[in-house]
């Protein structure tokens, strides 16, 4: 079904009956050439372009809760393409691309808002560095304009300029940056994909994957064995589990973040904001709430939950950054589970298993990247060869040394990033 | 209307307040909503999506249609649940969420248009053309959404935050948690008594029952008075818990002062940390809706809250009411009205063998079926096996049955578990370890069920707290069973609403199982159902019974959504309390910080420190000429800088030189004693971690400096290295940054001012460079270490830093006697550069020793942290992006740091990117511009002429190549 | 999140730095191969359940502990001073 | 040349009455850092009890009278706050006496003001004279003792004393204001 206005005013005049289902719930068949192992943003994506790019309609993708149950479900909706080290430069310019025509794409709704991001600074040394990604995010072709003080005054007039531990400097504003509808962007690629002949399979955990002779034959489920040519991991917050069913140990260490939305505001916050002296950035969704997050609680978890201390951290970031949003209360908070690697970067590479393809490491950045993810993992598991803008993303970078995509600079502990 | 001869109120005092500009006056004891009920206020608030008029539903916390705006100015506060703001003189209270007013709201034309924005509209359209998302659509949706408004002013209201630590938290007063506490009181142990409400009592104060033959709001009143004598208990009223954290940790909201007018420095909140031992949840139960046509006009309210106004506040909500049931809390509302003589023209209850009355007419077997009333119910519809009628009232007290409050036993990620008999969900065993539930909130319903099931909880307690048990008998109370009939949705057309504030139908949840959103989180987020400000209390379980149905699934397997912190919404000021204006991190100051700011000198943040940018002299107009001349200064004359700042490790030990070899890439076991070093520091992965100068004070003694940036990571990697790597090294280190006044002295007359200063004459062959050594000013014992950081003839002076303010005074005066004076952290950054030597600018994290061309002070004589991975392959490529300086060539005379290089002739772009610029500055030394920079094989680079392209700038220019060392590169004037 | 520090008792999770699992303080030889060096800088097992990870009492004691703890549930089984760890 | 007087860190900044509590700065003679080297702990505890006549304290504990006071500042080390001692062999000593401001606070609402900063128990039973903690006061690290039945000593690093003291303002009055 092609949905439109005219559908939609169609369905509302006859009583919306002649809505159908978005995807089959297919039974898992014996065999598909490739399996796909994870149906959140990630996983779906892949599907998608797999059908779409490469006319490998032949693929499942295996879920063990609902589709986008996983970080896309649980994340605080930013997009954006603002990294400074080449490899992840490029591959997010071009997952913004993908953004900004994802609409059409997948004829769905994803709310793709481009309200801009400012990145506030607060010192000379800040500035410099922000200066150096704004330069490399223009030298990408993507957009990033300085602003001085009364700059980021004039555009977030509510920031505290005056009483504040560390004062605002300026900013960096990358106007295409902003958000999008979480939910409907696995929706949007679920449905896609299922259009196009990919089972999407919920309910279905994998339990073992099958290698013999060191060549991937398939997986074992909770919805008995299936097997396949090809096997994609795409399964962030638990790559460590999967990986380890491959006998494979990963340079991963999986980490809770934590997230938070409020009651229903009147609009107050247009753009995304992100403080630099404590961790702390906040939107405004469609529906009022301000969406805000912080750090990690940065002790390994896998519990989808936080706990106070980073709670009152980023709360107390963002009373000395805007004081007006004080009397916004808080709904509702949440956590996902980050694969955190030791450079803060992802991987989307081959394994030393034939036939077995990973997309891990997203550490907190893993819902911007879904288009670009989705169609880099696709062609690597339809082409055997890396997708020209994630060719950074090797799983070797670590052994050699060759190619780290410290972001952060704080080096080899997998929590820093 | 107000009932006589009811209510825990004082009528003696009326409480004058207004609500959208008009005066009314409730008594003392009254909530916002009762007052409002009290003076037939009926319409209060708008819906969320469609506009449409709401009125009160509840009497707690769990209120999803009476949000309000309290207080104007910066104090105004959105969102307020009118049911939990207590009266007081002086109260201001708006409506929210219409325009222009409540009553004539122009966007209730949205309800015109629900057949086209059901469950998900949104995904299907507004997709064409792509510009108008941004542009037109979004706007629209964004200003139709929102409930309340923020002021857009700065907080100006106090809040703060605090531990709390017991034996035994017990959440909820109500008969369970009275009893739970008690017990528990009585055997001695430390009780926290956390109460939402600000009065202690829970159900009893809304229900007529008897306990131990006394009214339920006196029994308990009696026993808080006990635990009120009682002093390990601490009893914590208009308190909510808010969440179940790990390992016994709670939070919690105690609002402090929102019942009464502003008092000066008296928090508006404080949340608090509770750490408890074990804690008993007796949180309740909430009464959920039935849903039908129209189900959600004002005058239509759950069964216990009618009960709650009528019995604790005196108000009966309407005049000719109507009641309507699956279970016996309709009868208890209807009897309550009718015994306080409100007529009570219908109960209708869904069970063929309801109990019958003679006080008020049943309907057995009975539904209402729907709703007439322009912004207010008028009448109700009723169907019965003969047939439907319509019934005249204007208030319809509804009972679907009791949800017990499990939230807080699943925020550690326990589900609850269904118990088909009660129709309801309850907590699973030991959902949360150390937390026992007992009560309404563990499926148990009558007073003296609830009663009986706090002592056990408190019992459970009291043995994991390996306390004794005391013997006590139990009040005797009410013991009915509780039954309901399994009604969630009364069939028939017309939209029945489920989430009263987001506007979700049945059919909404009908159509999201049609189109494949099945899964109770799909159905939530496709529908939005629970994603109101109540979180679903008041409807997420008959949604997914509804779901269930539509869905041919058990309730059981269909399950809940999660539960997740805060049980209520908490404001951000009071989590976030103490973090505005300076509050957010310390401030370091140091000894000279009074001199300094009397000096005119702007002070810049370093880490947590405050540090002068320069000192401004007369005359000068901008900040370069102040740097330019404190920079000549020094070159020519003496200046002097605080640098008490650097982090000052002190090793001592036998092993003192051996770990510090470890932990350095060069050798510090052999430096002389009385001599100071240069060292670098890896981090395990290879990278630079940190630099700064050791000095060997004694054999076993040595004093590590590191950057101001890195003192914190750096005693914290010299612990790691000594406990994990190397405990039997016999080594002790501690910090003594603060012990020391640490003044730099610099310049070709730095020798001449310490000599004034110091009691001894500084003899030339004495102090060589990298020298150090004990030093007297006035008798009082320092260190003097012969370092430089400029380039210049310098030393380090320390003083204890008492003395610091004293020392540094003498210091400036001395200086400017000769000619020189103070300079500041510009200064130091110009010289610093003009000498090429590094800052975190440079060792940002992503360097190696080889990239700032110091491969050679990575001993291989030795071992040390971070040396092994520092000879990965990559971390040594030729390629690499590695330390120059750079000098402007073309037109163009300036560089920024932060602009990317390329090749001369090269477009720059991203492909074409071979480094980067790390640090400018106008030299007044070399009269120009210099800058460092990382440029791939930049050392085999030098006389080459590349592009600087600061993109954001828009500054592009051509610059030489050249050694990072711009300045003295035989470093002649250091050493004399 | 309350931890048991061996020295000061149980106490608050705020007043800890947490580093990351115990394999980071077993340094391997600084001859071993790449392999060992790439496995203890980089590579984890990151079980979901009972692991052991180094945590600092860097507002406490200065003490680095070994915790034993459940990624899964939360739970904190155990805690022992890094030098002492077995 | 003018004559080099020395400022305590909370110069200008206490004493401070709110209410029932007070605030005021304790100056030492001297603050010694006392570390025994392995297998030396023994040693040094009776070399310290001949200098003070208090033994070196116990993790989390506090030896001696207010002014011959050992408090326990962390693993293997003490302050020793009082007179300036002479050299123990055995032990690493750092002279502290200027690296800390040192506060008492005092009165009936001590503990309550305290409740709002320190996250550790202060109930009797878990925190009586005598014991001490290294642990946080607002965000900054402190050692904290209780001296008396309403009485406490802090100490946190002199940069931070204004911090300290105005973290400490904030909680006096919101702990007066509820009375």
């Amino acid at each position: 079904m092609r949905f439109s206005g005219w559908r939609v005013l169609k369905e509302g005049l006859t009583g919306n009956r002649g809505w159908t289902p978005h995807w089959r719930d297919p039974a898992p068949k014996d065999e598909y050439d490739i399996v796909i192992i994870g149906g959140g943003g990630h996983g779906l994506a892949t599907a998608y372009y797999l059908a779409r790019e490469h006319g490998l309609s032949n693929v499942a993708v295996l879920e063990k809760g609902y589709l986008g149950g996983g970080n896309v479900g649980r994340n605080t909706t930013i997009v954006r393409a603002n990294y400074f080290l080449e490899g992840n430069s490029q591959f997010y310019s071009y997952s913004m691309k993908l953004w900004e025509g994802l609409e059409r794409e997948l004829n769905y709704n994803v709310m793709h808002s481009q309200r801009g991001v400012i990145n506030v600074f607060h010192s000379d040394g800040q500035r410099d560095a922000f200066v150096r990604r704004g330069n490399m995010m223009r030298s990408q072709g993507d957009d990033a304009v300085l602003l001085d003080r009364m700059g980021v005054e004039r555009m977030v007039p509510y920031l505290d300029f005056d009483n504040t531990r560390f004062p605002v400097y300026g900013g960096l504003y990358h106007p295409r940056g902003g958000s999008a509808r979480h939910d409907a962007v696995a929706w949007g690629y679920a449905r896609g994909a299922d259009s196009r002949g990919v089972d999407l399979i919920q309910n279905c955990e994998v339990t073992g994957i099958d290698i013999e002779n060191g060549v991937v034959r398939g997986v074992q489920t909770t919805r008995g064995a299936i097997r396949a040519k090809k096997i994609g991991l795409a399964v962030a917050g638990r790559s460590s589990l999967v990986a380890a069913m491959a006998g494979m140990r990963l340079p991963v260490e999986s980490h809770v973040l934590q997230a938070f939305v409020t009651e229903g505001l009147k609009p107050c916050i247009n753009h995304v904001i992100s403080y630099g002296m404590g961790h702390f950035y906040i939107s405004q969704s469609d529906k009022g709430g301000l969406v805000f997050g912080g750090d990690l609680d940065m002790y390994a978890s896998y519990a989808q939950r936080g706990n106070l201390p980073m709670v009152e951290h980023v709360m107390e970031a963002g009373m000395t950054l805007m004081p007006m949003i004080g009397k916004a209360k808080v709904l509702r908070s949440w956590g996902g589970i980050m694969d955190m690697t030791p450079d803060g970067s992802p991987i989307i590479d081959k394994t030393g298993i034939d036939g077995l393809y990973l997309d891990c490491g997203w550490c907190y950045g893993g819902f911007k990247a879904v288009p670009a993810s989705g169609f880099s993992f696709a062609h690597l598991i339809a082409t055997d060869r890396p997708f020209d803008a994630a060719t950074g993303f090797r799983l070797d970078r670590f052994r050699d040394g060759y190619g780290l995509m410290d972001e952060e600079g704080t080096g080899a502990q997998h929590n820093l990033h | 209307m107000r009932v006589a001869g009811r209510g825990l109120i004082d009528r003696s005092r009326s409480v004058p307040f207004t609500f959208d500009g008009v005066r009314y006056a409730g008594f003392a004891g009254d909530t916002l909503a009762s007052a409002l009920l009290a003076n037939d206020v009926r319409l209060v608030g708008r819906s969320f999506k469609y506009h449409r008029p709401r009125g009160i539903l509840t009497a707690g916390s769990e209120e999803p249609n009476a949000l309000v705006t309290v207080g104007v100015g910066g104090r105004q506060d959105p969102n307020v649940r009118a049911t939990m703001q207590e009266l007081f003189e002086g109260l201001e209270v708006r409506s929210q969420n219409r325009w222009p007013s409540l009553g004539f709201d122009l966007m209730s034309v949205s309800d015109l248009a629900a057949p086209f924005l059901g469950a998900g509209f949104y995904y299907k359209t507004f997709m064409w053309p792509r510009a108008f998302w941004e542009k037109l659509y979004e706007p629209v949706i964004r200003r139709a959404a929102g409930l309340g408004a923020l002021s857009r002013q700065h907080n100006t209201d106090v809040y703060e935050k605090a531990f709390a630590f017991c034996d035994l938290l017990v959440i909820g007063s109500g008969p369970a948690g009275l009893m739970a506490a008690l017990t528990a009181a009585r055997a001695g142990a430390d009780v926290i008594l956390a109460e939402e409400d600000s009065r202690f009592g829970g159900r009893l104060l809304a229900e007529v029952e008897e306990v131990d033959g006394q009214p339920g709001a006196d029994w308990a009143g009696g026993v808080i008075a006990e635990l009120e004598a009682m002093p390990n208990v601490r009893l914590m009223p208009r308190t909510t818990v808010t969440g179940a954290y790990d390992n016994g940790t709670y939070g919690a909201l105690e609002r402090v002062g929102h019942h009464r007018r502003r008092r000066p420095h008296l928090p508006l909140e404080c949340f608090w940390r509770i750490v408890a031992k074990q804690t008993v949840l007796a949180a309740g139960a909430l009464e959920r809706p039935v849903a039908f046509r129209n189900n959600d006009r004002p005058g239509i309210m759950t069964a216990g809250a009618v009960r709650t106004y009528l019995n604790r506040w005196g108000v009966s909500p309407g005049r000719a009411m109507t009641v309507f049931g699956t279970n016996d809390s309709a009868h208890r509302t209807a009897r309550d009205l009718v015994d306080a003589g409100v007529h009570v023209a219908a109960l209708i209850d869904s069970r063929h063998d309801a109990p019958a009355s003679d006080a008020f007419p049943v309907i057995r077997g009975g539904q209402v079926c729907g709703s007439q009333g322009r912004q207010g119910l008028e009448s109700i519809t009723v169907r019965r096996p003969s047939g439907e009628e319509r019934i005249q009232t204007d208030c319809l007290a509804m009972s679907g049955g009791w949800n017990p409050s499990v939230h807080l036993t699943c925020h550690t990620g326990a589900r609850p578990v269904w118990r088909e008999d009660l129709l309801a969900f309850v907590p699973a065993e030991n959902a949360v370890p150390g937390l026992t539930p007992a009560g309404a909130c563990n499926g148990e319903f009558s007073t003296a069920g609830c009663l009986r099931d706090g002592r056990a909880a408190a019992a459970r307690a009291l043995t994991a707290l390996e306390r004794p048990v005391p013997e006590a008998g139990l009040p005797v109370a009410e013991d009915d069973p509780y039954r309901t009939d399994r009604l969630w949705a009364v069939a028939g057309k017309g939209r029945a609403w489920l989430d009263f504030q987001n506007d979700v139908t049945v059919k909404d949840v009908k159509q999201a199982a049609v189109e494949n959103f099945r899964s109770v989180e799909h159905m939530k987020r496709f529908t939005t159902q629970g994603m109101a400000t109540d979180q679903g209390k008041n409807s997420n379980i008959a949604a997914l019974a509804v779901l269930a149905d539509a869905t041919g699934r058990e309730i059981a397997e269909t399950g809940t959504t999660t539960y997740r912190p805060p049980y209520s919404p908490v404001s951000i000021a009071a989590l976030g309390a103490g973090g505005q204006g300076d509050g957010f991190a310390p401030e370091r100051l140091t000894t000279s910080h009074a001199a300094t700011v009397e000096m005119d000198a702007p002070m810049i943040e370093a880490g947590l420190w405050y540090r002068p940018s320069f000192f401004r002299r007369q005359g000068e107009k901008t900040w370069r000429q102040s740097c330019d001349r404190e920079v000549n200064m020094v070159r020519r004359s003496v200046g002097v800088c605080d640098v008490s700042t650097l982090g000052k490790i002190d090793l001592q030990g036998p092993d003192a030189g051996a770990f510090l070899d470890f932990v350095y890439t060069n050798t510090f076991s052999t430096l002389k004693v009385g001599r100071t070093r240069y060292g670098l520091m890896l981090r395990e992965d290879g990278h630079v971690m940190d630099d700064g100068t050791t000095a060997r004070l004694g054999d076993n003694h040595y004093v590590m400096t590191t950057t101001t940036a890195a003192a914190g990571e750096v005693m914290r990697h010299l612990e790691f290295v000594h406990q994990c790597h190397c405990p039997q090294m016999n080594v002790r280190f501690i910090s003594v940054t603060e012990q020391w006044a640490q003044f730099a002295v610099a310049g070709p007359k730095a020798r001449e001012l310490l000599g004034r200063i110091l009691d001894d004459p500084l003899v030339p062959g004495d102090w060589p460079f990298m020298a150090c050594g004990a030093v007297s000013v006035q008798d009082v014992p320092g260190r003097l270490f012969r370092i430089s950081f400029s380039g210049e003839h310098a030393y380090e002076l320390a003083l204890p830093a008492c003395y610091g303010d004293a020392l540094f005074r003498q210091l400036v005066s001395g200086a400017e006697a000769l000619g020189g004076g103070a300079y500041g952290m510009e200064a130091l950054n110009v010289m610093r550069i003009e000498k090429g030597f590094i800052t975190h600018a440079e060792i940002h994290g992503r360097v190696t020793a080889f990239d700032i061309g110091m491969q050679r002070m990575v001993s291989q004589k030795k071992d040390c942290i971070g040396k092994t991975m520092s000879e990965r392959p990559g971390l040594m490529d030729r390629g690499r992006a590695r330390l120059v300086g750079l000098k402007p060539v073309g037109a163009v005379k300036l560089i920024t740091a932060g602009a990317h290089l390329y090749d001369r002739e090269a477009d720059p772009v991203r492909q074409n990117h071979q480094g980067y610029v790390t640090s400018n500055c106008f030299s007044p030394t070399l009269d120009g511009v210099l800058a460092l920079a990382f440029l791939q094989r930049g050392p085999e680079r030098l006389g080459e002429v590349v592009k600087s392209v600061d993109h954001v700038r828009g500054i592009e220019t051509l610059c030489e190549v050249v050694d990072p060392v711009f300045f003295d590169p035989e470093g002649g004037r250091v050493r004399d | 999140m309350r931890i048991h520090c061996p020295i000061c008792g149980e106490r608050d999770r705020r007043e800890f730095y947490y580093k990351g699992a115990a394999a980071a303080a077993e340094r391997p030889d600084p001859q071993a191969d790449a392999a060992t060096w790439n496995d203890f800088v980089h590579l984890r097992d990151n079980p979901a359940g009972v692991t052991r990870d180094l945590w600092y009492h860097e507002a406490g004691c200065a003490a680095w502990i070994v915790v034993t703890r459940n990624t899964a549930t939360h739970e904190v089984l155990g805690a022992v001073l890094a030098e002492d760890r077995a | 040349m003018t004559e080099l007087t020395a400022k305590s860190p909370c110069d200008g900044l206490l004493p401070l009455t709110i209410g029932s509590v007070s605030c005021s700065e304790t100056v030492f003679d001297a603050i010694t850092s006392v570390a025994p080297y392995a297998g030396e702990a023994e040693w040094v505890s009776s070399a310290l009890r001949g200098q003070i006549g208090a033994e070196f304290p116990a993790p989390n504990r506090a030896t001696g009278t207010a002014h011959n006071r050992a408090v326990w500042s962390g693993r293997d080390q003490a302050l020793v706050l009082g007179p300036r001692l002479a050299e123990i062999p055995g032990a690493a000593m750092t002279d502290q006496t200027d690296a800390w401001a040192c506060v008492a606070l005092d009165g009936a609402g001590a503990r309550d003001v305290l409740a709002r900063l320190v996250p550790v128990d202060l109930r009797d039973h878990a925190f009586s004279q005598g014991h001490a903690a290294r642990t946080l006061i607002g965000h900054m690290t402190c050692v904290l003792m209780r001296t008396g039945e309403n009485r406490y000593g802090i100490m946190v690093f002199r940069s931070m004393a204004r911090t300290l003291a105005h973290d400490l303002r904030l909680a006096m009055e919101a702990v007066d204001a509820r009375r």
